[in-house]
């Protein structure tokens, strides 16, 4: 196949073979909707279309995560684009015979809005989506990520073609630089520049690396879109590739998203099959050979020179980057190494163009950015917005507010290496005045933070970063000192140990923090963990132990009133610190139903049935189960 | 070439320089711990973290690795790199136990106790034994294993490595010491090189070596063995270290030679009743020798092999000599060399002291007098050859010590002596290569291997050959003055013939006579020095008079009687023997 | 004056040296020219007393063929000896005993024991042995006494030249009588009639500088033998080298081992003992039990070395009566 | 009779056996003085006429010594003598003279108590053997009366 | 894995640079450990010293030097899992099945280990055993989990 022409005869050839009007159903088969049952769902509604005799007519397809995992698992009748979320197999039946046979719409299927109570048919109208700007993830649960046909009859490696046939390398790079494109990954280093850098450094072969570690936990938008949409990066990464002058390419995934290697590799094959990868793509005489390299299960991998290492087949050690990896990365040739959102990004501004593109965002951040919505809020997925969306438009209009009606504290934002930004309507932050001159984050806390815009300079003044785009929500249940004590617990198994500052600081903060969690705390250990902090951060060889602080610094910025409670009054008033909480059974509630003396592991419970029942503090673990099964509220927990 | 200033100072460097290198250009010391300059900068400890302002960003880098760039401002001893530097040397101690090189550190930043309590780890997790492991020796045995907290240097399986190669670089690194040499190659120190701790693959042989020169061993030296290292060619200011030389075999023409090869000392070892090479403490005199010299590992003081000096020690003569088993002849110099360790002893230890002798044979200059000194300093002399050395006590007194079992002629008792070390004086033997020497140099050899002079008194250093002379203890034992006064005796010789400027060469040649000579080429086939040739005109053989050398074989084997030997002619040689037997008078004569 | 006188005796010999000198074919007419032969027994009819009648130093030439086995041949050497001015040993057996003299290996007793009983085809039951003087009829028959050696004509009187070969070389005797009629006489004990040097010069055979042999070979059990090489490199015993030049080597250049006949090289005592010298020298070993094994090789070495020179050997005879 | 003295001609190699025999001499060393040494350049250089001709002039013993094999100042003089005995001895033996009374010993320089106890040792076999008389065999031819010869009438 | 396949597998990526972790993750995948006689075959045949393999073995979290259970139970313990109560799911695996985190329970069925996040964080807490993927993850289903795969593997 040769050519622009080539591609798009082959995309008039399959739109012919589509019946525009046809009815199929779109299954959402990321894995959030498959750990609820997708494939189940997919099953049993080819099995009623078979009753029904349709299987020929009507087809199913499994489609990428659709960013609504709240929902799942969800489908989506086409052509008049029916939402039913939260469907259990045994609903296919009346779907089949109602909606696909008699086009009737099931009403009690629909979504319905949990703050206006009402249904929407239509997934636009869904309030959900309807503030989203879905661009890199528009094709997510539109098209079957393993079937190319659906990627080239939605427009797929038209923007390639185009970089190939009708633009330079030179003005690709340019093009990137207007669009003002910055790097996905959480550093925010505009992609533009460090093209030209790795372009401009002597030395073959240049190599070009997509960053598919998503080592942040909480943060799966690579993995959504690897699995989901496969070709979009491919797409990207030719046109990196030929404007860097690259004809070797990495895709470095973690070895835990099973689903989206095997959806990327079959994608390879398919792009080399159809002469889209490999040898002379479209007949252009560029050569880009693509390989793909599973992590072997570590977060310092997420680090360029780290995962230059394993790739190398070397331990994940960094190495100073006095000298850009542009200039001298994999095997010390000039390496491009960006995130998978980058890459997806790419074919945007190449078809669109850079105007269009630099027209969406903030002043200094633009284009759209995939959040990952978790924690405990109403509407948990994946969320694409503008830059500059509001934090309130995120977690409250597109998020539908904190769960369960509770009050919101927090929001965490950059993974381990971002910090926590407060909204907190509990009003235990603390005013900025008294913040002394080498603390971090911003001057001020005002209620207003809640509108603060979502872009990279202002998450980074307010005392967190953009980092990958984990958003994790948090509720009045949740102990901030908890949750410093969590990223210092993951960062010390995931340090690669070899700077001192990092491997033995953040071992010695954490014990701090446990022996503050263990109602052990002293005076004092406040101001040495600030004064640790401040060594890790600047000593440390590497980003992993130089972020590794601000989960800490910020916590305590905010919420140095819940420390000293830890410290001085031995309270977890959050009631997550299990050394400093006491479970209890009210008298007065206990139906005596004896639920929670079945549920108890250790059988700290005593009681006849009927009777009220009673915990005994010494046997407790502090496990919760009882308070899980307790119909009648008479756990109490404090 | 950039310049940058440090703590004030402006300095300028060459491309490719560390701010480290810069720092020390100047003079100005920062401390590193994982840093070596043989290494590649690896930037793991960071004690080494500067403040650098790079226009208006100020940022903390590591010295060792980061380049000296043109306008940078450093500083090395701000509060805030301070501040950090205490901090990291705190947590270093909170990990590590008190290692010298981290007190040092902790001294120099005024931290006497670390708020993270001490660790008991020795390794600071530098990274410099492997990295020399793998940049530098080429071995590639060690490594880092695991990950964060668990981080250590093992090898793999934490099982022995055939990878390593036991050069010991990673033990001479360490700055803590916490890798040690374990003798796995299983050397006997005592005995064999008498060398402590690992052998340097390059080394000056010993103390007075001539040339003082050091030489590489190929057998320990790394780069023979994994093909990488070269260290010591790197270091060297003066380049002259060259791993591709060979060993050179020149063939020079001379016109005389003198063979001084020297003696072999007898295997003590194969005198299983003497218990040498079972016992550490029993040695032989040479060793004694190399313990007790100055530039000996114990720096010449006498030690048994647990390190601590003996209470007593007994000197056996004759070990091997005057034995008809062994050596029937006397070697000459044992009994004097035994008295002086006797007096060495005495002096350097104090302890008691056993000579068992057969006969005293001080027969040289001042020797006498010296056997004399040495009974006036209390040496017990003991008249009776010691027969066997055994560490089964039978007596109190005698645990753990060498038994010496003797017959003291002089008292007619057989003694048991305790001791705690014993000297053996080993027979001097012909060299184990003596005989292939001698033919060929064409020497001829005693029954005893020892060169052949040509006379016993008339020519001690000529030999039969001319122009081949010999000197020193190859001819046969005998003491230092003795080989001293023969090696001059030698040069005297040579000089003689090289002045002389021509060669006399033998006189007793043969001849062939032309008119008789048949041509039948006998004497060209038996002639060992091709002498003799065929002169194709006349068809005679023709004797080429340089060349011969006169032994007349080809007269006894010339049919034609045409081949004749000057001064021992046919007829000259039968006159001998009608001489010799004419008293019976058988005249062949005419009949009356 | 009359013509030089010549006497010619036939003693112990096979009468060879006699019929070589009528081989002279019409030379012979210029020696009876000059020479008025006097004494001839095997060609004309002379008898003792003839000889016994002249006058001492009567004959100018007696050529005296033959080793001296019993008493008549001594007494006639000696009579001739009287009456002659020169004495020449014409042929081997002469000059140093020739083939008879290998009676030396044995003693009178033995030779008759086995000329009268031992050998196959003698039938003498009665052990009957000539006699030196037996009575017959007729009367007393006498026999000379036979010696238990066998000597060379020297050995009995003095000699003047010696005239090897067996037979003596045609043109090597006239070149002897003309010598003799020229009257220009060498040196008296001289050689006459050979070279000066030996038979190898006059061998037209290649000889190399390296002679080596593994084992020595008889003549007639050797079918490989190159023509052109030198036989005593192939390992055949060859007396060439030892042997007086002179025959022009006629057995050499017949594929024939020369045995020696022409005597000693000049100034050489004994023609045996350097044949052996010679015989060891090719020897190719240096280890003694394999020397002994190529000597084995080597069935009759007094054969070789004495084949005609027994009488004047170093040891002239076997020492039998121990 | 006194004892019969047997008179043993020794040809004795310049380089070893000669000053091996020097050597028992100056080490005085006892031994029979039987022997009558001929001094040679090398072993290689006797001749077997020598041998031959000793026992013509009334010898009754032949000693040859030599270097040891390997040890001879020309290299090969040894080998050469070494070849040529087997052959001496086997014509001697062909002429009736016991081989034994020819020797060939290898002593070398130092070995002065060998060559001594070689002399003793083959002095003794000598007198065993008696002594070679050969002088009979060179006995002119008995002579006889001229008149016994002339027989005929 | 018997030699030959080993062997096979070391040609094929023998020329390929940078592919020593894929190598070992197949291994990993098909052995479920890396055995001792396997990385010393694999250091032989594509000369790469044994030290580098352990050091690589011993840093990745997807490698283990011993066998590991027939089920892997892998429990997210990523921020939104976190903040859901993974910690007490896994405590309570770990009471359930008697074993620390990375350990294999003697009848080698079950090896117990966490992981950062398995993107599935709507439906958080989450365990994932053999690749099967369980949401909303309670103290009380752990136990059920657990008897259901024990009888499967016992059938």
């Amino acid at each position: 196949m040769k050519g622009i022409e080539g591609l798009k005869a082959w995309q008039a050839a399959i739109q012919e073979q589509r019946d525009p009007d046809a009815t199929w159903i779109a299954v959402c088969a990321g894995t959030g909707c498959l750990s609820q049952g997708a494939a189940d769902l997919a099953a049993a509604l080819r099995e009623a279309l078979i009753r029904h005799s349709l299987e020929g007519k009507v087809e199913v397809k499994e489609t990428g995560c659709r960013g609504f995992c709240e929902q799942g698992p969800l489908i989506v009748i086409h052509p008049e684009g029916i939402f039913y979320p939260q469907l259990k197999a045994a609903d296919a039946e009346r779907i089949v015979s109602e909606t696909i046979l008699r086009k009737q719409v099931i009403e009690d299927l629909l979504y319905q809005d949990p703050v206006t109570g009402r249904r929407h048919i239509h997934e636009g109208d869904i309030p959900f989506y309807q503030k989203q700007m879905r661009l890199v993830c528009r094709l997510n649960g539109v098209i079957d990520p393993t079937h190319i046909g659906d990627y080239i009859v939605h427009g797929g490696y038209q923007a390639a073609a185009k970089a190939l046939f009708e633009m330079e390398p030179v003005q690709i790079v340019e093009e990137i630089k207007r669009s003002g494109l910055r790097g996905r990954g959480g550093g925010g280093f505009p992609a533009g520049v460090k093209w030209e850098s790795c372009r401009n450094a002597h030395g073959e072969p240049k190599y070009v690396i997509c960053n598919a570690d998503a080592g942040d936990p909480g943060a799966f938008m690579d993995r959504s879109l690897l699995e989901g949409n496969p070709h979009s990066i491919i797409e990207g990464m030719i046109i990196g590739a030929y404007a860097i002058g690259s004809h070797e390419g990495y895709v470095y995934v973690r070895n835990e998203y099973p689903l989206a290697v095997r959806n990327l590799q079959t994608a390879i094959e398919r792009a080399e099959a159809h002469n889209l990868l490999g040898d002379n793509i479209l007949e252009s005489g560029f050569d880009f050979h693509l390989k793909i390299n599973r992590g072997g299960g570590a977060f310092v991998c997420g680090e360029s020179t780290a995962l230059m290492a394993s790739i190398e087949g070397r331990v994940g050690e960094p190495r100073a980057k006095y000298v850009h990896t542009v200039e001298s990365g994999l095997w010390n040739k000039p390496t491009n190494l960006n995130n998978v959102e980058t890459w997806a990004n790419v074919p945007l501004v190449i078809e669109h163009g850079a105007d269009w593109f630099s027209a969406i965002g903030t002043e200094t951040s633009k284009g759209t950015k995939v959040f990952s919505l978790v924690g405990h809020v109403n509407n948990t997925g994946l969320v694409e917005v503008p830059m500059g969306i509001t934090l309130r438009e995120v977690m409250f209009d597109i998020g539908g507010g904190v769960r369960g009606g509770r009050h919101f504290k927090a929001v965490q934002t950059g993974g381990p290496s971002g910090g926590t930004i407060i909204v907190d309507t509990t009003g235990a932050a603390r005013p900025a005045e008294d913040r002394d001159e080498h603390e971090r984050g911003p001057a001020l806390v005002p209620e207003s933070l809640i509108d603060l815009p979502v872009d990279f300079e202002s998450l980074t003044e307010a005392g967190s970063m953009m980092g990958s785009g984990g958003m994790i929500v948090m509720d009045e249940t949740t102990c901030m000192v908890d949750v410093a004590r969590y990223f210092l617990n993951f960062l010390t198994e995931e340090s690669c140990g070899k700077c001192t500052p990092c491997r033995e600081g953040i071992r010695n903060m954490l014990a701090i923090l446990e022996r503050i969690c263990d109602g052990r705390g002293q005076e004092g250990d406040i101001d040495l963990l600030q004064e640790m902090s401040d060594t890790v951060a600047d000593t440390s060889l590497c980003a992993l132990g130089g972020t590794a602080p601000n989960p800490v610094l910020s916590t305590i910025r905010y919420f140095r009133p819940e420390y000293e409670a830890h410290i001085r009054d031995r309270r977890c008033p959050a009631g997550v610190c299990t050394a400093l909480i006491e479970y209890s059974i009210n008298a007065t509630k206990c139906t005596g139903c004896h639920a929670c003396f079945k549920a108890c592991p250790t059988d700290a419970i005593s009681g006849e049935v009927k009777a009220a029942h009673v915990i005994s503090t010494a046997k407790c673990v502090k496990c919760g189960s009882c308070l899980d099964v307790c119909k009648f509220d008479a756990v109490v927990k404090q | 070439m950039p310049t940058l200033t440090i703590d004030g100072q402006t300095v300028e460097v060459e491309e490719g320089k560390t701010i480290l290198e810069a720092a020390e250009q100047l003079g100005i010391e920062i401390p590193t711990l994982c840093h070596h300059p043989l290494l590649e900068a690896y930037g793991a400890c960071r004690i080494c973290t500067v403040e650098m302002q790079r226009g208006k960003r100020v940022r903390m880098v590591t010295a060792c690795n980061h380049p000296a760039q043109e306008g940078i401002e450093v500083q090395t001893r701000s509060p805030r790199v301070l501040r950090h530097r205490r901090m990291i040397v705190e947590l270093e101690l909170g990990r590590c136990a008190d290692l010298p090189v981290l007190r040092k550190l902790a001294d120099d930043l005024g931290i006497d106790r670390s708020r993270f309590g001490t660790g008991e780890h020795e390794c600071i997790l530098c990274g410099l034994c492997v990295r020399t492991c793998w940049e530098l020796v080429g071995a590639r045995a060690i490594s880092f294993a695991n990950r964060g907290t668990d981080r250590e240097v093992t090898t793999p399986y934490h099982e022995f490595s055939d990878a390593c190669i036991g050069c010991g670089a990673c033990v001479a690194i360490c700055p803590t010491g916490v890798l040690k040499m374990e003798d796995i190659k299983g050397r006997k120190v005592i005995h064999s090189e008498l060398t402590l701790g690992p052998q340097r693959a390059i080394r000056i042989p010993f103390m007075q070596a001539v040339p003082n020169a050091p030489f590489i061993d190929p057998d320990e030296c790394a780069h023979f063995t994994t093909g990488e290292c070269k260290v010591c060619a790197k270091v060297c200011p003066r380049d002259a270290v060259d791993h591709q030389m060979e060993d050179q075999f020149e063939e020079i023409e001379v016109g005389t030679i003198l063979v001084a090869t020297g003696h072999d000392v007898i295997d003590c070892s194969e005198m299983l009743r003497y218990g040498y090479g079972l016992y550490d403490n029993v040695i032989t005199g040479l060793e004694f020798e190399k313990l007790s010299h100055a530039t000996s590992p114990t720096g010449g003081k006498i030690l048994m092999s647990n390190g601590e000096p003996p209470k007593s020690v007994a000197i056996l003569h004759c070990i091997g000599s005057r034995d008809e088993n062994y050596k029937e002849y006397c070697s000459r110099v044992c009994c004097m060399y035994s008295l002086k360790f006797a007096h060495l002893v005495r002096e350097k230890t104090g302890a008691e002291v056993y000579e068992l002798y057969i006969d005293m044979r001080s027969a040289g200059k001042g020797y006498e007098e010296f056997y004399k000194r040495n009974l006036e300093e209390d040496v017990v002399f003991i008249r009776g050859k010691g027969s066997e050395i055994t560490t089964w006590p039978e007596a109190p007194g005698e645990e753990g010590k060498l038994v010496v079992k003797c017959e003291d002629t002089l008292l007619g008792t057989v003694r048991r002596l305790p001791v705690d070390m014993v000297i053996l004086s080993p027979a001097l033997q012909a060299r184990a290569d003596a005989a292939k020497v001698a033919q060929t140099f064409g020497l001829g050899c005693s029954r005893d291997g020892f060169f052949l002079e040509q006379h016993p008194k008339l020519g001690p250093v000529q030999t039969a050959s001319d122009g081949i002379f010999i000197a020193g203890t190859c001819q046969g034992p005998k003491d230092i003055p003795d080989s001293v006064a023969q090696g001059a005796a030698a040069a005297a010789n040579i000089l003689s013939l090289v002045d002389r400027g021509s060669v006399v060469i033998e006189p007793i040649t043969s001849v062939v006579e032309e008119t008789t000579c048949g041509g039948c080429r006998l004497c060209i086939s038996v002639c060992p020095y091709d002498a003799a040739r065929f002169d194709e005109e006349k068809k005679v053989s023709v004797v080429d008079e340089a060349v011969c050398k006169g032994c007349g074989t080809c007269v006894a084997v010339c049919p034609s009687g045409a081949a004749q030997q000057r001064f021992f002619a046919d007829t000259e040689i039968m006159a001998e023997i009608d001489g010799l037997l004419a008293e019976i008078g058988d005249r062949h004569q005419f009949p009356a | 004056m009359s013509k030089p006188k010549l006497a010619l005796y036939w003693a112990a010999s096979c009468g060879g040296c006699e019929i070589s000198v009528l081989e002279v074919n019409e030379a012979i007419l210029d020696v009876a020219d000059f020479f008025d032969i006097v004494f001839w027994p095997v060609g004309l009819d002379f008898k003792y007393h003839h000889v016994e009648a002249m006058a001492d130093g009567e004959v100018l030439l007696c050529m005296f063929n033959g080793a001296i086995r019993n008493e008549e041949q001594q007494h006639i050497a000696k009579l001739l000896r009287r009456k002659c001015q020169v004495m020449v040993a014409h042929g081997a057996c002469a000059c140093w005993g020739g083939i008879p003299a290998l009676g030396n290996v044995a003693n009178r007793e033995e030779i008759f024991d086995r000329a009268y009983f031992t050998a196959p085809s003698v039938d003498n039951a009665e052990k009957t042995l000539p006699q030196t003087s037996t009575r017959v009829a007729e009367g007393e028959l006498k026999l000379p006494v036979f010696f238990d050696t066998v000597y060379a004509l020297d050995q009995v009187v003095p000699v003047e030249y010696y005239m090897p070969g067996c037979p003596p070389v045609v043109d090597q005797t006239v070149a002897v009588v003309q010598t003799v009629m020229s009257g220009d006489l060498p040196p008296a004990g001289s050689v006459v009639g050979a070279g000066s040097k030996t038979v190898c010069e006059e061998c037209p055979r290649e000889k190399h500088d390296e002679k080596k042999v593994k084992r020595f070979r008889r003549l007639h059990l050797c079918d490989d033998l190159d023509p052109t090489k030198c036989l005593l490199e192939q390992g055949v015993v060859c007396a060439g080298p030892a042997t007086r030049s002179g025959c022009g080597g006629k057995c050499v250049s017949v594929n024939m081992p020369c045995r020696g006949c022409y005597g000693p090289a000049a100034g050489v005592t004994d023609q045996g003992t350097k044949l052996i010298a010679a015989l060891a020298a090719v020897i190719d070993s240096t280890d003694p039990d394999e020397v002994q094994q190529i000597v084995d090789t080597i069935d009759d070495p007094l054969g070789y070395a004495y084949r005609f020179g027994m009488s004047s050997s170093s040891l002239r005879r076997v020492r039998t009566h121990g | 009779m006194a004892q019969f003295e047997p008179r043993i001609v020794a040809f004795l190699c310049r380089w070893c056996s000669y000053t091996g025999a020097d050597l028992a001499g100056t080490s005085r060393l006892k031994y029979p003085p039987n022997v009558l040494p001929i001094r040679v350049m090398c072993s290689g250089r006797v001749d077997p006429t020598f041998v031959v001709n000793a026992f013509r002039k009334g010898a009754d013993g032949v000693l040859i010594c030599g270097c040891h094999p390997g040890d001879c100042h020309y290299n090969e003089g040894n080998y050469n003598m070494m070849r040529r005995f087997p052959l001496v001895r086997k014509l001697l033996a062909q002429f009736g003279v016991e081989p034994e009374r020819v020797r060939l010993e290898w002593v070398s320089a130092s070995e002065g108590d060998r060559y001594a106890e070689v002399v003793a040792e083959f002095t003794d076999e000598i007198r065993k053997l008696g002594p070679l008389e050969w002088a009979p065999m060179m006995a002119p031819p008995p002579v006889q009366t001229a008149e016994s010869v002339v027989t005929a009438k | 894995m018997d030699i030959a396949t080993l062997d096979k597998l070391c040609d094929r990526y023998a020329h390929e640079r940078g592919a020593i972790v894929e190598l070992l993750q197949t291994i990993q995948t098909e052995e479920h450990y890396l055995p001792r006689d396997a990385l010393e075959r694999v250091s032989a045949n594509l000369d790469i010293p044994l030290s580098q393999l352990y050091g690589l073995a011993t840093f990745y979290r997807a490698f283990s030097l011993k066998p590991v259970g027939k089920h892997q139970v892998l429990c997210c313990t990523g921020t939104a899992c976190h903040v859901r109560g993974a910690k007490r799911v896994v405590d309570h695996f770990r009471r359930v099945l008697g074993i620390e985190i990375g350990e294999t329970t003697e009848d080698g069925l079950f090896s117990l280990h966490t992981v950062n996040c398995l993107g599935a964080c709507a439906v958080a807490p989450v365990a994932v055993i053999d690749g099967v993927c369980h949401g909303e993850m309670t103290a009380a289903n752990v136990e059920k989990l657990v008897r259901q795969y024990r009888s499967r593997s016992g059938e």
